[in-house]
């Protein structure tokens, strides 16, 4: 089980992963409620990987049906706290 | 430009060289009221006449004598022998007469003949009607010999050969007479002493002629999506050959693969190979390489002769292991 | 990616290999890769331990051809990379070549004498460098910087698609497919998964076409000389834009005969290495269709070039909802439009029509698939 | 029946046997000093072939011989001197020494070779005689002066036997081509006699079998093959379409120098000599009082003098400089 992780955590780990899919993109300036897509040139296999990498990292479930939750940065960081709560309960 | 295919390029170089110089006429087996194996010749004998368009008897030997005789009088006869496979009953008189005589003479007789003829495989009709001769006749000093695969070149090539003072032969791939091309509808002579860059690269040189250009070019576009650029050179010429072309080509690219249908022992390509040999050695990355017909009389079933016969998948083959390319 | 670390030797030191095999795996800083080969022989030496990491190109092990010994001592150089050697004052002897056998080719003496430039050498000849990570392969594009190898790429995509369109005889055919039963059965499908190995739906339409040209198998063709020529296996390109520009659509092989776990595996594994710019050229030769998707970039329909030799092309645009009419009612469903460019020296619009309507039936089925 | 000729004329055949006579023999004598190599095939006992026939031609007309051409060409009319340099394969021979003895060749009086392959040349001479046929009647192209031209062909019994013998006279004879075949059939195809290489030995049935009019005439009667030549020549020239003459006679000589003529006795040698052409002609011109022993101590010593003139000019011949080893292979263009 990992550690708990604060929220400035949990955004680096997400912008880490989204840099190893897309290394050309500038993720400091990621405005974090819009979604990755506009701002990003990531598809649908860019998105799939990134879902199964926060998967592996952060042991969460995330079900399909979630996916448009983790459209934006802001979104993300919110879905994935509260997924670990859930999860470590 | 218009479009037209390489049968119809030949026959307007007949057409045109016909009209324009009234020494020149047509012979050979069926070229007249069949209006030629390969249909080359078609309405030409409505055309011309029957002075002009002869139809000969199963003569090979004699109709190219013939043809011999008649440019030593002042003619400039085109001798149509229907396939390379058949040229081998005239061989006396192209490689004992047509060859020597100039020379024999201490130079004062010229023969300005014309001798065309179907060559290549390719269309399963068996080991007597495929043979790839080509090489052997370049063997032989004293005659041209032109392998056009484009129609530019076939009509271009035809009229050229017209204004030579010697024996020139063309060879035609019998593959290619179906062929659709684009040239100037007014297209004239070409330059019989150049081969061509059919396709600008600079990873590998391809060189081949004839039939096996249009395989040799879709290897090198297919070769291209992987990220080799080759160089597709025509030789269009193969006695005299064009060296030059081909050195100032290893020079630039360091690899070499020779593509000709004809067998590999003793073949065009061998000779290509031992030019690159003696010109190029110290430019050369890897050993010249060759994609050969199989050594066997050319067989009947589909699938045989395609396994005798050069591939874009064996030429690619060729390709990426001379290139050493995973 | 300039620089990998092995993960794993797969054979050791005498082993024998054969064309194809597979003999390690290489972690990069993108994607981990398996090495391939592609000449047949025995394991002689690995040159490079696992956990070590080495520049791209760098020769791993030496492999000699069967039957082939190697004449100790003797140099195999080629004559070209002799002449070059010598006037930039590398010694051969020094240099590991990266050819059959260990043959030095021009691109290893140049890549000895780059790395001796950088290190600020001024001359090489006396003091031999010794590369411990020696040379990229001679075609390998590490030589080539980016900008020049994308030149390059979209060099031969503009011969490619000037051919194709000077060529080919294209025409079009569209149809809109009701994508909600296939989207339905997808759902369904993944919500039971793990996300590893959940499927994306561009899959079911790789397998759909793969499928529907069975039934219409002039499609599945290649363009020689002067007629087309039935493939007998379906390998179906996909096309991947890269992220630097330009795209390439390697073969995902046998494309009918997988299933869509393998083929959503093997999707992913050749955008991934697409990306990382491994694939192998036999990817990118052998399609004998392709099927690219805008939908993504919120495309409704895509009349695609044809890549010669092929002689279709199928283009699917984006998935949206829309009035759509079932069983006299209108209800919203997930369209999208499927288009078909094809030779038309090859097929007809008929036959065309046919392969469309054989798609979108697979896809109202995707159980089948 | 042997009509009697004007005396200048009959003096001219006998000199012009003569002349090829002492030429040839002078050839084997420089053969055998080495002076002369290759392969050297002598005419002698065949005169009367090459110099009846001969007459029969203008200068317009065009010649096609085989390997044993030295008769032809010196009848035809082509110097001694350059003929011996070509044997000695000096520059200033017939053909710059390339040829040699098997290959004279004289562009200026359309002497079309010295073709060496038995049977080559038939082919040959029939396009020589389509050219005429086809000659376009207007200038640029005119190549001739007044049509009505003949190429005349010769060779021997052995091509009989080959392909192109049998193609070519039915390619001559369906286009009606003027081309007169003159076969000189010594009986022996190098060494094997025409029985044994001939199911069917009388070679003008062979020419009615491809529509040709043909006839066999005495070859050592030097009048009769002139009568025999001038009627064939004059019915091609006037557009009936080829001929064909088998003039039989006999090689006194070996094949070639090096030929232990096993092939053939002493007997039927000496047996042909009884008919040897140069002295039955010169009997028959005493007993017709056209010729004095005076008039043919005249014949020789002009003969003497033209080929010691031929030896020293093939003697005081240049050699081709090896610089020009491969000219004329193909044709120099400026």
């Amino acid at each position: 089980m990992t550690p708990n992780l604060t929220t400035d955590e949990i955004k680096s780990l997400i912008l880490r992963i989204l840099g190893e899919i897309a290394p050309e993109a500038d993720l400091a300036s990621i405005k974090p409620d819009i979604s990755f897509r506009d701002q990003l040139d990531i598809d649908s296999v860019d998105f799939l990987n990134f879902a199964i990498a926060l998967h592996e990292e952060l042991r969460v479930e995330i079900p399909e049906a979630d996916y448009p939750k983790l459209a934006t940065l802001n979104g993300c960081i919110e879905y994935l706290t509260a997924q670990r709560q859930t999860s470590q309960r | 430009m218009i479009k037209i295919t390489y049968r119809e390029a030949v026959r307007a170089g007949l057409r045109e060289a016909l009209k324009s110089d009234p020494r020149v006429f047509l012979m050979g087996e069926d070229v007249g009221r069949y209006g030629g194996a390969y249909a080359c010749s078609r309405g030409l004998l409505e055309e011309f006449g029957p002075e002009r368009i002869r139809d000969t008897p199963l003569s090979e030997s004699t109709f190219v004598g013939a043809g011999i005789g008649a440019a030593l009088g002042g003619m400039r006869p085109i001798v149509e022998v229907m396939t390379v496979n058949f040229s081998l009953l005239a061989l006396d008189q192209i490689v004992n007469n047509a060859a020597t005589i100039r020379h024999m003479s201490g130079g004062q007789f010229s023969i300005p003949l014309v001798v065309r003829m179907a060559t290549g495989a390719g269309r399963q009709v068996a080991a007597q009607h495929s043979h790839s001769l080509e090489g052997w006749y370049a063997h032989i000093p004293g005659i041209k010999v032109l392998s056009p695969a484009t129609v530019a070149d076939a009509k271009g090539m035809l009229l050229a050969a017209l204004s030579e003072p010697d024996p020139v032969f063309l060879f035609e791939h019998a593959f290619l007479y179906p062929m659709e091309g684009e040239m100037d509808e007014h297209a004239g002579p070409v330059d019989i002493s150049k081969a061509a860059v059919r396709r600008p690269g600079q990873d590998v040189t391809l060189i081949t002629f004839g039939g096996s250009l249009w395989k040799t070019l879709e290897a090198s576009e297919r070769l291209a999506l992987t990220g080799i650029e080759a160089e597709v050179i025509d030789l269009r010429v193969l006695r005299p050959l064009d060296t030059a072309t081909i050195l100032a080509s290893v020079r630039k690219t360091h690899r070499a693969v020779i593509v000709d249908e004809a067998w590999r022992t003793g073949s065009f390509a061998a000779e290509v190979s031992a030019q690159l040999m003696e010109g190029a050695f110290y430019d050369l990355d890897g050993p010249v390489a060759r994609v050969c017909g199989a050594e066997v009389p050319i067989p009947y079933a589909k699938h045989l002769e395609d396994a005798a016969l050069p591939s874009v998948e064996g030429i690619m083959r060729t390709v990426r292991a001379l290139c050493w390319q995973s | 990616m300039s620089a990998g670390t092995l993960v794993a030797w797969l054979k050791k030191p005498g082993d024998s290999v054969k064309r194809g095999d597979i003999i390690a795996e290489v972690e990069t800083d993108k994607a981990a890769i398996e090495v391939e080969i592609f000449t047949s022989g025995v394991i002689e030496k690995l040159l490079v331990q696992p956990g070590e990491k080495v520049p791209v190109g760098t020769v791993l092990a030496i492999i000699r051809e069967e039957g082939k010994a190697v004449e100790p001592g003797r140099l195999r150089i080629s004559p070209s990379a002799k002449q070059l050697a010598a006037e930039l004052g590398v010694d051969p002897a020094s240099v590991r070549g990266t050819g059959p056998d260990g043959a030095i080719s021009r691109a290893d003496i140049e890549a000895v004498a780059r790395r001796a430039r950088d290190k600020g050498l001024e001359t090489i000849g006396e003091e031999p460098v010794r590369p411990l990570a020696p040379s990229p392969a001679p075609l390998a594009p590490a030589a080539e910087t980016a900008a020049k190898r994308q030149a390059r790429m979209r060099q031969a995509i503009a011969a490619a698609m000037a051919r194709s369109k000077r060529e080919i005889p294209h025409y079009y055919l569209s149809t809109t497919i009701d994508m909600g039963r296939a989207m339905a059965w997808l759902s369904e499908k993944n919500r039971k998964r793990p996300i590893q190995s959940r499927l994306l739906y561009g899959v079911l339409l790789i397998k759909a076409v793969a499928v529907a040209l069975r039934e219409v198998p002039e499609l599945n063709a290649v363009w020689k000389g002067n007629q087309a020529v039935q493939s007998q296996a379906i390998h179906v390109g996909v096309a991947i834009s890269l992220r630097q520009g330009g795209l390439v659509a390697p073969a995902l092989h046998d494309t009918d005969r997988q299933s869509l776990d393998q083929l959503m595996t093997n999707f992913l594994d050749l955008v991934k290495r697409a990306r990382a710019g491994s694939l192998r050229s036999s990817e990118l030769s052998d399609p004998t269709i392709t099927v690219t998707s805008l939908g993504e970039q919120g495309v409704e329909t895509v009349f695609g070039v044809i890549y010669p030799p092929q002689v279709a092309l199928v283009g699917f645009g984006k998935m949206m909802d829309r009035p759509w009419v079932a069983e006299g009612k209108i209800v919203p469903r997930p369209i999208m439009t499927a288009t078909l460019s094809a030779d038309h020296r090859v097929s007809d619009g008929h036959r065309g029509g046919l392969f469309l309507a054989a798609v979108d039936r697979l896809l109202q089925d995707p159980s089948q698939l | 029946m042997t009509l009697e000729p004007d005396r200048e004329h009959a003096l001219l055949l006998l000199h012009q046997m003569l002349r090829i006579r002492r030429f040839e023999e002078k050839a084997a004598e420089l053969y055998s000093l080495g002076k002369i190599r290759g392969f050297l095939h002598l005419y002698i006992g065949e005169e009367a072939v090459a110099v009846g026939a001969m007459q029969a031609f203008t200068p317009d007309d065009a010649i096609v011989a085989t390997y044993r051409e030295h008769g032809h060409s010196l009848a035809r009319g082509t110097p001694a001197g350059p003929l011996m340099a070509e044997l000695y394969g000096k520059a200033n021979g017939c053909a710059r020494g390339r040829g040699g003895s098997m290959h004279f060749f004289d562009a200026s009086r359309r002497f079309y070779g010295g073709l060496a392959i038995v049977g080559g040349g038939l082919p040959v001479a029939v396009g020589l005689a389509l050219a005429d046929k086809l000659t376009p009647p207007s200038p640029p192209y005119q190549v001739g002066a007044k049509g009505g031209r003949v190429t005349a062909c010769f060779f021997g019994d052995g091509a009989v036997a080959e392909g192109e013998f049998h193609e070519s006279l039915n390619l001559a004879a369906l286009w009606k081509l003027p081309v007169l075949f003159l076969c000189e059939n010594n009986l022996y195809a190098m060494g094997t006699a025409l029985a044994r290489h001939q199911s069917q030995t009388d070679i003008a049935l062979k020419a009615n079998a491809y529509a040709l009019p043909a006839e066999a005439v005495d070859g050592m009667d030097v009048l009769a093959v002139e009568a025999a030549t001038q009627r064939a020549a004059e019915s091609v020239r006037q557009g009936a379409g080829p001929y064909l003459l088998e003039f039989r006679t006999y090689r006194f000589r070996a094949h070639s120098m090096y030929d232990a003529e096993l092939y053939r006795t002493k007997q039927e040698v000496e047996q042909w000599k009884e008919r040897e052409p140069i002295s039955t002609f010169e009997g028959l011109l005493r007993e017709w009082k056209c010729l004095t022993s005076e008039d043919l101590a005249k014949i020789e010593a002009a003969i003497d003098a033209e080929i010691d003139e031929a030896v020293a000019f093939a003697e005081a011949g240049p050699w081709e400089p090896v610089e020009d080893l491969t000219k004329d292979v193909y044709t120099e263009r400026t």
